[in-house]
């Protein structure tokens, strides 16, 4: 679907598409409250199951279910479901600690889950270490903070990102081929990464995480801190993945607008539980998501 | 239960134990002399390290100068300390009469507290820029130092020690030295709950949470530090003079600056308790304490294996301390109640 | 059934606690021998012997907080002396204040004696008088290492606790004395397990006598570095050379060091309870299974020395048995037993042994000396 | 016209062999919103600590009223007036977000006596006021360091504004916050600079916030400045395109 | 001053500290590089340190005793401990390493004593030594002696320093320890089990100073209380070189020997403890100073 859209996409409309986090006006005043409370009118007629299955496409490649999460003794997440199909990219949106962090911390298992299954494939995941979830699930994490080793070299770092294949010559081939893509990368392939920039950065986690060929990959806020340009060149890269590769993606973002113009599947999430999900375009052209979550 | 009225009663109760001690327990009396100068070590310890968030090794350094100094000071205001140290600690010629040995004290005390005070402002202005472990490392490396600095310095006895006056018969010392300690308990456990319950408390917290954020809003970081490290040092200079004449030797490394076991003990006792509570280090004293005490009376001979394994026991499985734990278990009962919580709104308000 | 229980806080662990246990063996071999001879005639009674013991970790902190417990808490009438000088001094004022008397047997240092207690008994020689026929020796062989007196030179590394210090004051005193000259005087760190730089320093000056006391620790170190270091002096003298098992350990390397003893099992004194100084040895060896070094023989004798005072006082009153104590006269395995008023034993001597072919031979004072002194050493060259 | 509250001149910082600022200058006036772009690496962060005091400057002079502060440190230059946020955001992270409010009212001419007196006031209600705007009211109680990272971020905020400096550095204030109280927060600050003349310095890559807050922007690009000017010259600037916005 | 002027009279002897100082320097880096891998990697400052090399003593002592030549006790030592290294990670130390660095401490204090005392109970408080059988070598005339045990250390350490920095550099588990120390959660989403990376690693540092403690009962002596000079002196050799720097631990720590040597001379050996911690002292507040000049950068 939205596929064939962007294949056709002309030049003019490519103009038109969000850069960076977008322009607009700021007039949109909400106090937290107002929101919460209307928030909580919107997630009163929340999304059933069949609704996010039929989301996924029918059948769920990653699914949560009533997924009850927090840290330490405080949940978070209260009875959290979830439904991807493979192939596709689901954004998760909401206002600050919601708990999308959460979502993506427990499907990696960095969180206390009191109740609830993750299910990868066919696969309970629940319980896997988090080393355990690149190996035997196939699922990569872009954190949201930084994650580079900053005293290896960028080379290094990519080989890192091989580090459970059993040769070492495999991560250096698929290094390889990362510089070959991004000479912006090849240039500094010797220097420590920690003299690069931050979109540098953020570039060399994206491909790292990718060396093992992931079947999921989880990123948390993308866009942060990162100048518009760059931000358009990561979702080109995501996409690039998904569409050619055919990855799994989900995603947190508040940027928003980019955020649901890029994915399938757009889920909003208030106070730990699903409010609202639906394609991404269609979030995206909802008038009250609009005015609650992308600031009119 | 009202929690403010829980607090009240706790501290009743801990005073009318300590005002009644010699009553209640006659033949144990200088160990609870002791207990109660452990309490003010965990406390000093934790002005510092648990609400300021620097971790000191050598504050036993305060602990030994006050301890010295008292004793320099008691001898000092009636003989040439240098005569008195030179015949080894004392000698039939050095007598104490009740006056010169009261007036001893009640000067001495206080200077063992002012002196441990200005050395703690000294070093505090030159060491306590530094950050983290590189602070914890130099006040390590003053506490062995100082040691053997006093271990050198022939003029308070150097390696041979230093006896503290001898009292004359007259005096019950026991039972003096069990309310002297009390009482110092008491005003310092006292004199800390108001300080955390002012605005310094919380600037001090601050410091301990993000000094650079704390410097960047405009804080006197490190004045505020100086202060602090020379508050604990004045009350801990003060314990110091109580356990000089309370061991009534004092050997310049296993007594007054014996950072590897005192010196770690305090810092033990504050994070058993919970580091950064003001009843933790109370707590925490009194636990460690008792079952030192008891180890070493029934597990004669192991009793450090078991002191050593009961320390890991209690790192690994209470982190935070008991109170800290207490507050995770039943946030409901130990947590900040509504009331405590309006109540500290106040603290602060400029 | 009477029993009259002593207290006594001993190191058990900590530092000390090698001769903490020889100290609380030999309380306790004389506690069983006494016991099973049928016990102690007190007046019209007969009592056994016992003794409560506290562990004081090795650290003075502890010492006067132990005894007071052991005097309040546990009624406990009468103290044995713990180990080292700075747990004595810790103890006696409590003793003294609770009018206790205490019988010691391991607080040498003379700053003991010089605080007018009336409680405090020591069997064995204060410190002072350690290396005094040490420093004796070295003035009579004088002429042998080509010297007058006054001219000899003195190294001293001696390590930097109460007791030790004592030595140090002793030998100081000892060397004014002859006009004796000091040109190296260190004192030893407590953890000291490397004595090099000072002993660059004694190569450096070539002094004549080189004394060394720092425990055992100090004698392990100095012995086996000197000779690996090949410093010849024509003197080296030591304390605690037993403890610390020069002869077993160092073989060869400990040919020739002087070391000052408090006792040994050759001297020819006895009593009636042990017999001679070597059935002593012998017994002890028999029951702990190793030979006794000079620690537990004194503390057997305080042992001795109270059952005596006891018999004496015909009573278990605190101040008679004190007004007994300070009357002793006695004869024991280890020496005679006689305090002068401020409570120190004046009637028994050091003595100074010398390693000689693998063997510890008395060679001074003369009355007792096996041998005549080898000084000055040979050279290391001059060595097999 | 009054000379300008802060004032960079030519201020240049050097690390190693990078050259994070070169010869930049740069005006605020009393009352204004200034905001500075440029891409990522471009020197924005260094220059803010340059003003601040974390660091020496290699050369230049900077002013702020009337003073030269080009070598003070620190916590004498958060005492004039001028205070900041940081890009990764600083928090008190175990008192609770209360605490963290009280600690940051205006702190700056009391002594230490000051700090021994304990007593109520209005702050307690503006703090209480200011934290449910940012949304955390029912959080208040709750230790700083559990908030998530947005949720950091708006104590942060929350706690510069409490303080009511002269001047505020903000080091990308909205990164990470929800697009809708976003426009609250301009909001506020456009209302803290109108009602108590606080002086705002932004540094932002959100242009809708940028263009929509700022009367004055700078642009920085390697280092260098590459351009000044109103919200609109900036925006069709074809160098600020070039280096920094793209395809617009 | 007449040390000094000793000094300069007889340079001779300069040779002979600096020497002295450099063994015992090169024992001292030898147990640090292992505190430094630990405090690197897992943030933890192990304070058993001595403890660990104490025993590395008593194993050679027990290898002795079974009629070997002592210089086997130094793989001995370094088998059995890595070996008891794992296990104290496994029972213990797995549980702190993710909580606050102080924690740490007290824990492996906790643990250090318990081994003192173990020690205590087991092998009395004597002091031991083990004849390593090696010989010494005497040059200038007798004035300067070496002892041969003293110069394996020597040679040791820095092969271990070599070894150590290459298995860092080239294995794979050295990478997952680099990982692991630079940012342990990014080093669990690439898949590294950093439960296994900080136990090997724990293990590793107990292997050196077992190893270090071979060599001391050979050069010097050992008993049950002899671990906290140990403890103290790689705090401060660490603290000086700077974590994760295996170069800088070896200079300090011959640096360190050095000085101590030294000062023990000139100032006599009660003074020589005290000097060396005053001057760490001076280093960091220099160190503070400096910094305090040009400030510690902050986003
Ligand atoms: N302490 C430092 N040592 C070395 N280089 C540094 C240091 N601090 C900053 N830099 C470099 O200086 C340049 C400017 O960094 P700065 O943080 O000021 O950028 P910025 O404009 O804030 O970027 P961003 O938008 O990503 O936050 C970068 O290339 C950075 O790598
Ligand atoms: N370590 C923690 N301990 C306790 N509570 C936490 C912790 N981390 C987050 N929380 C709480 O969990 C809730 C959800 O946090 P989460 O990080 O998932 O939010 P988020 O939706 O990602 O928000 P943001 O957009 O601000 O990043 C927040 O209310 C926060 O207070
Ligand atoms: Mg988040
Ligand atoms: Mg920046």
């Amino acid at each position: 679907m939205s596929d064939e859209k962007r294949t056709q996409e002309t030049e003019e409309q490519r103009r038109k598409r969000i850069s960076g986090y977008g322009m607009g006006g700021v007039d949109t005043v909400m106090s937290v409250d107002a929101v919460a409370k209307e928030a909580e009118r919107i997630a009163a007629n929340a999304p059933k199951e069949e609704d996010l299955l039929h989301l996924a496409g029918g059948e769920a490649f990653l699914s949560i279910e009533k997924l009850r999460a927090g840290y330490g003794r405080m949940e978070i997440l209260h009875e959290f479901d979830l439904r991807i199909g493979k192939g596709q990219s689901l954004c998760l949106i909401g206002p600050n600690g919601a708990g999308k962090s959460t979502v993506l911390h427990s499907i990696f298992g960095f969180t206390n889950i009191f109740a609830g299954v993750v299910r990868i494939g066919e696969k309970d995941v629940t319980h896997m270490k988090p080393n355990q979830k690149l190996l035997e699930a196939g699922v990569a994490y872009i954190l949201q903070d930084n994650s580079v080793f900053p005293d290896m070299t960028v080379e290094e770092n990519l080989w890192m990102g091989g580090f459970l294949k059993n040769r070492p010559e495999e991560a250096r081939e698929a290094a390889e081929k990362v510089f070959e893509k991004y000479p912006r990368l090849a240039a500094r392939r010797k220097q420590p990464a920690r003299v690069l920039s931050g979109g540098e950065r953020r570039l060399l986690e994206i491909s790292r995480a990718l060396v093992m060929q992931p079947e999921v990959l989880l990123v948390d806020e993308p866009s942060i801190g990162l100048e518009p340009r760059f931000i358009d060149m990561v979702f080109e890269i995501l996409e690039d993945l998904q569409k050619t590769e055919g990855k799994t993606i989900i995603m947190v973002e508040q940027n928003a607008k980019k955020g649901l113009e890029f994915a399938d599947i757009g889920y909003v999430l208030v106070s730990g539980q699903l409010a609202k999900a639906g394609p991404g375009d269609e979030l995206l052209e909802d008038p009250d998501v609009g005015r609650l979550f992308l600031g009119g | 239960m009202n929690r403010r009225l829980a607090n009240v009663i706790a501290i009743l109760a801990l005073g009318v134990i300590g005002i009644l001690g010699p009553w209640l327990f006659p033949a144990h009396l200088s160990q609870f002399s002791k207990l109660w100068l452990f309490i003010v070590l965990a406390l000093t310890w934790d002005l510092l390290g648990g609400q300021t968030g620097y971790n000191s090794f050598g504050n036993v350094v305060f602990f030994g100068i006050g301890m010295y100094a008292a004793a320099v000071t008691q001898v000092g205001l009636y003989y040439p300390v240098a005569a008195y140290t030179a015949a080894k600690g004392g000698g039939t010629e050095f007598v104490f009469d009740v006056a010169q040995f009261y007036t001893g004290l009640a000067v001495g005390l206080p200077v063992g507290g002012i002196m441990a005070a200005l050395a703690a402002a000294a070093l505090g202005m030159v060491i306590l820029g530094m950050r983290g472990h590189y602070f914890a490392i130099a006040t390590l490396g003053l506490a062995i130092a100082a040691g053997e600095l006093a271990a050198g310095w022939e003029y308070i006895g150097a390696g041979s020690g230093m006896v503290t006056p001898t009292p004359p018969d007259t005096i019950d010392t026991t039972l003096l030295f069990y309310y002297l300690s009390f009482a110092l308990a008491a005003v310092t456990f006292g004199f800390l709950a108001w300080l955390y319950s002012t605005r310094f408390g919380l600037a001090i917290n601050a410091i301990r949470d993000d000094e650079d954020k704390a410097e960047a809003m405009g804080h006197h970081t490190t004045r505020n530090k100086v202060i602090t490290w020379t508050i604990s040092a004045f009350f801990l200079g003060i314990a110091g003079g109580i356990f000089g004449n309370l061991s009534k030797f004092i050997d310049p490394i296993d007594v007054a600056f014996n950072g590897a076991e005192v010196g770690v003990w305090m810092i033990l006792m504050a994070i058993l308790g919970g580091k950064g509570t003001l009843w933790g280090p109370v707590i925490g004293a009194a636990v460690f304490y008792v079952t030192k005490e008891l180890f070493w009376t029934y597990l004669l001979g192991w009793q450090r294996v078991a002191l050593g394994a009961l320390i890991v026991i209690i790192v690994v499985f209470f982190p935070q301390g008991i109170v800290g734990w207490l507050k995770e278990r039943w946030p409901e009962r130990f947590g900040p109640s509504k009331e405590e919580m309006e109540a500290a709104d106040a603290k602060g308000g400029a | 059934e009477c029993v009259i229980t002593m207290g006594a806080a001993v190191s058990l662990t900590g530092k000390y606690s090698t001769n903490g246990t020889h100290t609380k063996n030999g309380y306790n071999l004389a506690l069983k021998v006494i016991n099973d001879k049928g016990g102690v005639k007190v007046g019209d009674k007969t009592c056994k012997l016992a003794v409560k013991y506290y562990d004081d970790e090795s650290t003075p902190a502890r010492g006067a907080e132990l005894a007071e417990r052991l005097i309040k808490q546990d009624g406990v009438k009468f103290m044995l002396g713990p180990y080292s000088s700075g747990l004595t001094k810790a103890i006696a004022p409590v003793t003294e204040k609770y009018k206790v008397p205490m019988v010691e047997a391991n607080g040498a240092s003379r700053s003991l004696f010089t605080k007018g207690y009336k409680y405090l008994f020591a069997v064995l020689s204060t410190s002072e008088q350690y290396l005094a026929s040490a420093v004796a020796l070295a003035a009579e062989n004088a002429e042998k290492m080509g010297k007058k007196p006054n001219q000899i030179t003195l190294a001293l590394a001696i390590e930097n606790d109460p007791f030790s210090q004592d030595i140090r004051a002793g030998v100081m005193d000892d060397a004014k004395k002859y006009g004796m000259k000091i040109v190296v005087d260190d004192k030893l760190p407590k953890e000291l397990n490397d004595m090099t730089s000072t002993l660059t320093k004694v190569r450096a000056l070539r002094p004549d006598v080189l004394v060394v006391s720092g425990h055992a620790k100090g004698a392990a170190t100095a012995t086996r570095q000197i000779a690996e270091m090949k410093i010849d002096i024509p003197m080296v003298a030591m304390t605690h050379c037993d403890s610390a098992k020069i002869i077993k350990k160092f073989g060869k390397a400990a040919e020739y060091t002087l070391c000052a003893s408090q006792w040994a099992p050759t001297l020819k004194y006895s009593d009636e309870v042990f017999g001679s100084a070597m059935d002593f040895a012998k017994l002890f060896e028999k029951t702990y299974g190793y030979m006794p070094p000079y620690q537990a023989a004194e503390s057997a004798a305080a042992v001795l020395v109270y059952a005596d005072a006891f018999q004496r006082a015909g009573s278990t009153d605190p101040q008679k048995v004190r007004d007994a104590l300070a009357a002793t006269d006695l004869m024991t395995f280890y020496g005679k037993v006689k305090f002068d008023e401020t409570g120190k034993n004046i009637a028994k001597p050091m003595v100074l042994y010398q390693v000689l072919n693998g063997k510890y031979v008395v060679v001074a004072p003369s009355k007792w000396a096996e041998a005549q002194a080898v000084i000055p050493r040979p050279k290391w060259s001059e060595r097999k | 016209m009054t000379q300008p509250l802060l004032d960079v001149c030519n201020v240049s910082k050097a690390f190693g062999g990078v050259i994070a600022n070169r010869n930049i200058s740069l005006k605020v006036n009393r009352g204004q919103i200034v905001g500075l772009i440029g891409p990522n690496g471009s020197g924005k962060t260094t220059l803010f600590n340059s003003i601040v005091g974390y660091h020496p400057i290699d050369d230049g002079e900077i002013w702020f009223k009337g003073e030269e502060i080009s070598r003070y440190r620190v916590g004498r230059i958060a005492r004039l007036g001028l205070l900041r946020t940081f890009q990764q955001t600083r928090i008190y992270g175990r008192m609770t977000c209360m605490e963290n409010m009280l600690i940051s009212l205006p702190e700056r001419e009391s002594s230490f006596l000051d700090l021994l007196k304990s007593r109520h006031s209005a702050g307690i209600q503006r703090a209480k006021d200011l934290l449910e705007f940012v949304g955390l009211y029912s959080k208040r109680y709750h230790y700083a360091g559990d908030l998530s990272f947005g949720q950091q971020k708006l104590l942060e905020f929350a706690m510069a504004l409490i303080n009511e400096p002269e001047m505020l550095l903000l080091d990308e204030p909205t990164a990470g916050i929800n697009p809708t109280l976003i426009n609250g927060l301009i909001d506020r600050l456009k209302r803290a600079n109108e009602e108590l003349g606080i002086t705002l310095l932004v540094i932002e890559h959100n242009m809708r916030v940028i263009m929509n807050l700022a009367e004055h922007i700078y642009c920085l690009a390697h280092g260098e400045m590459l351009a000044e000017g109103s919200p609109e010259e900036i925006r069709n600037d074809q160098r600020v395109i070039d280096a920094y916005l793209g395809a617009h | 001053m007449d040390n000094l002027n000793l000094l300069i009279q007889a340079p001779i002897l300069n040779v002979q500290l600096l020497l002295d100082g450099l063994w015992i320097g090169a024992i001292f880096a030898l147990a640090a590089f292992g505190m430094a891998l630990v405090w690197g990697v897992m943030n933890i400052i192990n304070v058993a340190q001595g403890e660990f090399v104490m025993l590395g003593g008593f194993i050679t002592l027990m290898v002795m005793e079974a009629g070997l030549s002592p210089l086997l006790g130094i793989p001995a030592a370094a088998i059995v401990l890595f070996v008891l290294g794992w296990l104290l990670y496994r029972v213990i130390i797995w549980r702190i390493v993710d909580a606050d660095m102080f924690i740490s401490l007290l824990a492996t204090f906790g643990i250090s004593i318990m081994m003192q005392q173990l020690m205590n109970e087991i092998f009395g408080s004597d002091v031991r030594t083990a004849e390593s059988g090696l010989g010494m070598f005497y040059l200038f005339d007798n004035m300067v002696t070496v002892s041969q045990i003293k110069v394996l250390a020597f040679v040791l350490a820095f092969a271990i320093g070599l070894a150590l920095w290459l298995f860092l550099k080239r294995s794979r588990l050295g990478q997952a320890i680099r990982a692991t120390s630079q940012n342990p959660r990014a080093a669990r989403i690439l898949g590294i089990d950093t439960d296994r990376v900080y136990a090997a690693t724990y293990a590793i540092n107990a292997a050196l100073c077992g190893a270090a403690g071979a060599l001391v009962v050979m050069a010097y002596s050992i008993h049950p209380y002899v671990g906290l000079p140990y403890t103290v002196r790689s705090f401060m050799i660490v603290i000086m070189a700077g974590l994760g720097n295996l170069g800088g631990v070896i200079a300090a720590g011959l640096g360190l020997g050095a000085a101590e040597q030294f000062a023990g001379f000139l100032l006599g050996a009660e003074y020589q403890l005290a000097f060396v911690f005053l001057l760490l002292v001076v280093v960091l507040v220099w160190r503070q100073m400096v910094l305090a000049r040009r400030r510690q950068y902050l986003k």
